[in-house]
């Protein structure tokens, strides 16, 4: 039973690959590496159980609390750079 | 029937069942028109799908340490995956981008 | 199946020089650490790949398993300190680009070397 | 089965490998260099490098991102021209791949465990760790004893590198300051993520400790754990605003943990020449010659959990800071 979800998310990485290919805002780019992030947790989860070592799990634990951080970079990046434009079209006018 | 089958069943149904909305929320992901209904069914998905698989692995595991760190990791993850869509939604929202119903709506009011 | 078990060569193979292209073919400085990157990540996945044992597990001790076969420890112990030191060694390159930017306002390769020209 | 898994991994991570170099813009090929982390890690995981696979997790997804997107915040988004020469380098690359597959048919079939990588060394690794040592994780055992100079060496690598970056990116640049102090005030416009992130903040800390104590016993070690404890203080950062952090853990002991620990770790190796031991030898620090080798790899460990946590965090106030010039 492990291995049919372990094939589900797999197919689900690829779509998410996909996205994240295609893009084409940037938006779409961050909500596929996030999207991606959740299904590596849940793989490494069940990955544990079928290599029959659970005491792995610590890795998908670290994956869940890592991961958000990428998202909160990407935001802090747009913020800055939107004040940043702000900044260059006062200059500007 | 005895408990053990009882138990085996139900987790392989949570789990069958996750693994079908996973793919959902892939496809959805992947197909779905703008950004706003992408991140629907990305988001509402990567709530349900990780829940059902992971209490099917717990129901799977017993009770053991192995559960406990797997609650752990249902919890993170149903804190961190809304709080990102969330903040995702709100960060291309002050960008200015709108979503595709917003702005038919709006051109209809035009006519 | 035999082919198979050749294939995680061949993607390091390839991953190598993909890596390897972006370095020496893109312009941008950022592009060539990115991959500098790939380059170093193909490198890591072909020593872990050596190290795998069929039928092995993970080279931590199980309580109370006999005969219990292990995958060999000492790929993985190069590999993990190398994966601390690229990072350090990437924020150094990313350093130097930064002030690269800061002095000639470019981090295209042809551009500076323009700049250096006159 | 694995193995099967293994190849749709594999293909994955190589088509996401072209993606990266194809596509022009930079933000887009960071994202996807996340993912070819998380790839790469789920891949080390099934290859039996469960040490490994969370080392990548915790460099790879979230250190790694930060710091591309500091030095494209000082830098540019996009790339102008997409490449010199291309069909010279295609040349070459493809001339290069189909060599290095052709040498592939050469090699030991995968996972053979007659091999000779198997042969030497690793043997008595895996066999003289449950004597000598006595501690589970063999990984942690090769690393802080049986390998201790090379880690040793490893460790001044970091440090260097850290050093390095403090050198070139502390002179001053010249231009003037910018009047709005943009990281001064974190993700003040969010309040979810600022809240949750709060919550957050401490498990990862708690989890670093974890992972830095429990590396005997399981998975982890002194360069996972400062990875992690990076992460967490650059988390606190992002929220809260770079002063905060600093308020936190100020530079001068950011500069303290990074040469601290490093000596903490030679200082180790000292203690055992003065107790008549070798350098870097753990035996003669206890009577018992196990309770000296676990009080050794505790303290390199910790040794190196220091120095790590300090680099990264070092190197990533220094972007930060730079930015706002």
């Amino acid at each position: 039973m492990y291995y049919a979800v372990t094939f589900a998310l797999i197919i689900t990485m690829g779509l998410a690959l996909a996205r994240a290919i295609i893009g084409p805002s940037v938006y779409d780019r961050v909500l596929a590496m996030n999207m991606f992030g959740t299904k590596t947790v849940l793989l490494l989860a069940v990955a544990a159980f079928i290599l029959g070592r659970p005491d792995f799990l610590d890795l998908a634990l670290i994956y869940a609390l890592i991961n958000f951080i990428g998202v909160l970079a990407v935001l802090e990046f747009f913020q800055d750079r939107a004040a940043r434009r702000e900044d260059e079209n006062e200059v500007e006018s | 029937m005895s408990l053990a089958l009882v138990i085996d069943i139900a987790s392989w149904l949570l789990l069958s069942a996750g693994g079908v909305f996973v793919f959902i929320g892939g496809l959805g992901a992947l197909r779905m028109p703008d950004l706003y209904t992408r991140m629907h069914a990305a988001s509402v998905t990567d709530t349900i799908g990780p829940a059902l698989i992971i209490i099917g692995i717990i129901l799977q595991a017993g009770l053991t340490l192995a559960s406990v760190k797997l609650v752990a990791i249902l919890l993170f993850l149903l804190l961190t995956g809304p709080t990102a869509s969330n903040a995702l939604a709100s960060a291309s929202l002050l960008a200015g981008n709108r979503p595709e119903y917003a702005k038919a709506l709006s051109e209809e009011e035009n006519q | 199946m035999a082919l198979l078990e050749l294939y995680h060569y061949w993607v390091f193979a390839v991953l190598l020089m993909i890596g390897f292209y972006a370095v020496i073919a893109k312009l941008n400085l950022i592009k060539k650490l990115i991959g500098l990157s790939l380059f170093q990540a193909a490198v890591f996945l072909l020593y872990i790949t050596m190290g795998k044992v069929e039928g092995g597990t993970a080279p931590i001790f199980v309580d109370g398993a006999i005969d219990q076969l292990y995958s060999n420890p000492l790929p993985q112990v190069l590999i993990l300190t190398a994966i601390v030191v690229g990072i350090s060694t990437l924020a150094l390159g990313l350093s130097i680009v930064v002030r690269i930017q800061e002095e000639y306002d470019t981090i295209e390769e042809h551009e500076i070397q323009e700049i250096d020209r006159q | 089965m694995t193995i099967i898994f293994s190849f749709f991994l594999l293909t994955m991570l190589v088509v996401t490998a072209i993606a990266i170099v194809r596509i022009q813009d930079l933000f887009a090929a960071v994202m996807l260099s996340g993912i070819f982390s998380l790839l790469l890690a789920a891949n080390f995981f099934l290859l039996d490098a469960a040490d490994v696979a969370l080392t990548e997790a915790a460099v790879g997804a979230g250190i790694s991102t930060v710091l591309f997107l500091s030095a494209l915040a000082m830098t540019t988004d996009k790339e102008k021209a997409p490449s010199s020469n291309r069909v010279i380098a295609l040349i070459v690359v493809t001339t290069t791949t189909l060599a290095l597959i052709y040498a592939t048919f050469d090699k030991p079939a995968f996972g053979d465990p007659d091999a000779p990588i198997h042969q030497h060394v690793a043997p008595w690794y895996l066999e003289t760790t449950r004597e000598a040592i006595d501690i589970p994780n063999v990984v942690t055992a090769v690393l802080g004893s049986f390998r201790g100079y090379d880690t040793l060496g490893e460790v001044f690598v970091v440090f260097t590198a850290g050093i390095g970056v403090l050198f070139i990116l502390g002179a001053p640049s010249g231009k003037p300051r910018q009047t709005t102090d943009l990281h001064s005030e974190g993700l003040r416009h969010y309040l979810v993520p600022r809240v949750v992130g709060r919550m957050l903040t401490p498990f990862i800390l708690l989890f670093a400790l974890y992972v830095q104590f429990h590396g005997d016993y399981g998975p982890g070690g002194g360069f996972q754990a400062g990875a992690i404890f990076a992460a967490a203080i650059i988390l606190y950062a992002l929220l809260e605003g770079e002063q905060r952090a600093l308020d936190a853990i100020p530079r001068s002991w950011l500069i303290g943990m990074t040469a601290g620990g490093a000596l903490l770790y030679s200082a180790v190796g000292v203690t055992g020449m003065l107790l008549g031991g070798n350098f870097l030898d753990y035996s003669v620090l206890a009577d018992n010659p196990i309770a000296g080798q676990h009080i050794g790899i505790l303290l390199i460990e910790a040794g190196v959990g220091i120095t790590v946590t300090g680099v990264l965090l070092s190197i990533f106030h220094a972007f930060a800071a730079r930015d706002k010039f």
